[in-house]
């Protein structure tokens, strides 16, 4: 707690009120880490409702979720985060008939569609993946975010082959198999999406006809 | 009962500035609600403006006008104190006017 | 062409599931500096005035069972005090042994000073429409107003308000859901945005510090004065979590965390936003 | 289909709209005075189509004269998409603003008395990227400028 309040008195430098306030507030910081985590936690039980789809339960957190909570405001240590990623990376599965490539067209419109899971969202309307939001694919959509790295071009800068396939279906379905801690959901294993919609995500990256490769 | 509207009026040279927001819904007839019933059209036709009960601009609206619209002019003239008079009536025959002295 | 000419308002106004492609060869800086535009051509007028407006009627007028103003109501600098009490929002009232933000207070007074039941004060939260419009909406737009100008100054001082904050932070960095989402995956980052949208980097004081003196705002996209409570209500939604309680402790917190992360700029709302 | 209606747009499509409405006489400067009516046919003009039925009036012209101010070239939320207009056609007596792919083009039309300027804002709603006209009749005659304002959507829950 100390250390960390150390830096945000440096950044708010001009506000010397501030600062002195946050110095006492170092001086009698609540007992320690894990107990504001846990009692946090315990607040946000009781402060959210179910809704809709969304049961408290979504409040409840994996190991993952957990480390990279605890983690993410200061540096990852190297040990956690190889945790993590062998964790993550043990519960990629690929289809049983082996078929990782789909449709880029469909791909295309679960890469645009943000809609799913929210308790706003109608459960039976099938979910998208809401790439764009984070994430430039095709170059004919201007309106992308940038929380993700551009994937302008996927598949044509790694080659259509084998390996390329097998990484983007990977990554899709567990992204913490290989950066601990990203942002990117987890669309397999939360099952957010289902095998064939990842298929045609997977195909919007890679097949060299996709507007991502032109 | 209609709320009112935000009037400023200021003479900038030697023209009255006016500028008004006006609350309205301004439903355009073709929005469903969430049971898929469409929400019927509820909007501001007509808009009057007068200056000492000169019309200074008269405008008729259809439905693509935005929410809670906005609105601003200039005519010539204008003292201050002198009073810029709007009023507003919707497709419901509802109406409202309020009244603003220039500054 | 009969279909497309025809096609609804409801499309574009309903919750919009994706970004228009804009098509065109312009540049993305320029789709940027003309959304720049955009929104520097809506600050002049400001229909969040209209929601001050009734804020400010309704402050004065006697409400409740017990026929009390808000004239009483303690903000924190003394009964009936506006001006600059929303800078030093979130605090500790001793009355209420409770930390408590604007809206929160503003129910407070409602239930403690006028009589409302709990219920009757938070039946209308967030507005919809002139049908269903939300006296705390109104009432926070007219305190907030009253603001403006005022350096933020939130203090931390008091070991309640320091417990809220360190609370507020661990909420801000914790991952749930189905989606992995914290506050943070979002709102970590430097010059990072969601489709066009810029997000504020909530972790550094410049960002918390931007975001967070403009709200309450009027949404465009709603044709509401929205929150800060309904701003956290719906990232909250957007991140896959259950609902989050109107003047819940969580709620609070959070807004503890953020508010005094905004110490030292100046409180430029009401906003707009898109 | 998107062709056939820029063509009809080149070709003077939106021209004949607005002779439909010089010819149902609703830009009279009469008008102006009693501005209680509202003219319901010109309001509910559907496409393109519909007007190119109905012809007659004047025909406007491309003007240099008529400019947009605080116009956006792209509207963050076709919500509320803001509209500066200004006339320097001489004797301006109104200004319209038409959008083409709303489901009804007309959104609004000002009476510009004498000592009142031919500049104004307002805010629109836009259903999609689309041309918005600005119609000026100045001295019974009809003149028009137009503008892409593209219209964009976007957010995190989508």
């Amino acid at each position: 707690m100390m250390k960390r309040f150390v830096p945000r008195i440096a950044m708010m430098g001009a506000a010397g009120l501030i600062a002195a306030g946050l110095l006492q507030a170092c001086a009698t910081a609540p007992a320690d880490d894990a107990d504001v985590r846990s009692r946090a936690a315990a607040m946000m039980k009781s402060s959210f409702k179910a809704r809709g789809q969304a049961q408290l339960s979504r409040l409840d957190q994996d190991e993952t979720q957990r480390l990279c909570s605890e983690y993410a405001n200061r540096p990852l240590p190297p040990s956690v985060a190889e945790k993590i990623q062998q964790a993550n990376l043990a519960t990629v599965r690929f289809p049983a008939d082996g078929k990782l490539v789909g449709d880029w067209k469909a791909g295309e419109r679960i890469a645009q569609s943000g809609q799913g899971f929210q308790y706003s969202d109608n459960p039976q309307t099938p979910a998208g993946a809401n790439c764009y939001a984070c994430h430039q694919l095709s170059g004919t959509e201007l309106a992308y975010g940038t929380i993700g790295p551009s994937l302008r071009n996927f598949g044509k800068l790694r080659g259509f082959t084998d390996e390329t396939r097998k990484y983007a279906w990977s990554k899709v379905y567990n992204a913490e198999a290989f950066t601990a801690c990203s942002n990117m959901p987890r669309f397999g294993h939360q099952s957010i999406l289902t095998e064939q919609q990842i298929r045609d995500v997977v195909a919007l990256l890679v097949d060299p006809a996709s507007p991502v490769n032109q | 009962m209609a709320d009112p509207m935000k009037i400023r009026a200021n003479v900038i040279g030697d023209s009255t500035e006016v500028k008004v927001l006006m609350n309205h819904e301004m439903e355009t007839g073709q929005r469903k609600d969430a049971q898929g019933t469409t929400i019927p059209a509820w909007f501001i036709q007509n808009v009057k403006v007068t200056h000492n009960d000169k019309v200074v601009l008269a405008a008729q609206w259809g439905p693509a006008v935005a929410k809670n619209p906005f609105l601003s002019f200039k005519f010539k003239g204008g003292a201050k104190g002198d009073k810029v008079k709007i009023t507003w009536v919707d497709n419901h025959n509802d109406t409202r006017t309020d009244e603003v002295a220039i500054a | 062409m009969e279909r497309r000419n025809r096609r609804p308002f409801a499309a574009v106004i309903a919750v919009a599931a994706f970004g228009v492609a804009i098509g065109g060869a312009f540049a993305q800086t320029s789709a940027v500096d003309e959304i720049a535009k955009y929104r520097a051509a809506l600050q002049d007028g400001n229909p969040a005035e209209l929601w001050e407006a009734r804020g400010e009627e309704l402050w004065t007028k006697p409400h409740g069972p017990r026929q009390v103003a808000f004239t009483r109501c303690d903000l924190g600098l003394g009964p009936g005090v506006v001006k600059g009490a929303y800078a030093q929002l979130p605090r500790y009232f001793p009355d209420a042994n409770r930390v408590m933000d604007l809206e929160t207070r503003l129910v407070w007074c409602m239930v403690n000073q006028q009589g409302l039941s709990q219920a009757d004060a938070t039946k209308n939260t967030f507005g919809n429409g002139s049908q269903q419009r939300s006296d705390i909406e109104a009432l926070a737009a007219y305190v907030t107003s009253q603001s403006r100008g005022t350096t933020m100054n939130v203090s931390l001082d008091d070991p309640h308000m320091r417990d809220m904050y360190a609370l507020g932070e661990k909420m801000f960095f914790y991952r749930g859901g189905t989606h992995d989402f914290a506050c943070s995956t979002c709102h970590g980052d430097d010059g990072k945005r969601i489709r066009l949208q810029d997000l504020p980097n909530l972790t550094k004081t410049e960002g918390a510090q931007k975001a967070y003196t403009t709200w309450p705002a009027y949404r465009v996209s709603q044709g509401e004065l929205r929150t800060f409570q309904w701003r956290l209500n719906d990232c909250f939604r957007q991140q896959r979590f259950p609902e989050l309680e109107f003047g819940s402790d969580a709620s609070i917190a959070l807004t503890a965390y953020l508010a005094a992360r905004a110490n030292g700029a100046a409180y430029d709302g009401p906003a707009i936003k898109r | 289909m998107d062709t056939s209606r820029r063509q009809a747009l080149k070709g003077g499509g939106g021209i004949t709209l607005f002779a439909l409405l010089a010819a149902a006489g609703w830009l009279a400067p009469e008008d102006a005075a009693g501005a209680d009516a509202w003219n319901k046919n010109a309001f509910e003009t559907k496409s393109m189509d519909e007007t190119m039925k109905a012809l007659g009036g004047g025909t406007p012209a491309q003007s240099k004269d008529i400019t947009f101010f605080s116009t956006p070239d792209i509207a963050e939320n076709g919500a509320v998409v803001p509209i500066g207009i200004t006339s320097a056609v001489p004797k301006t007596e109104s200004i319209a603003i038409m959008v083409e792919k709303n489901p009804n083009m007309l959104a609004a039309v000002f009476e510009i008395p004498a000592g009142t300027e031919p500049t104004l804002s307002t805010r629109i709603k836009m259903a999609q990227t689309s041309n918005v006209y600005a119609l000026v009749k100045a001295d019974g005659k009809y003149y028009v400028a137009s503008k892409e304002i593209k219209v964009t959507l976007g957010g995190c829950g989508g």
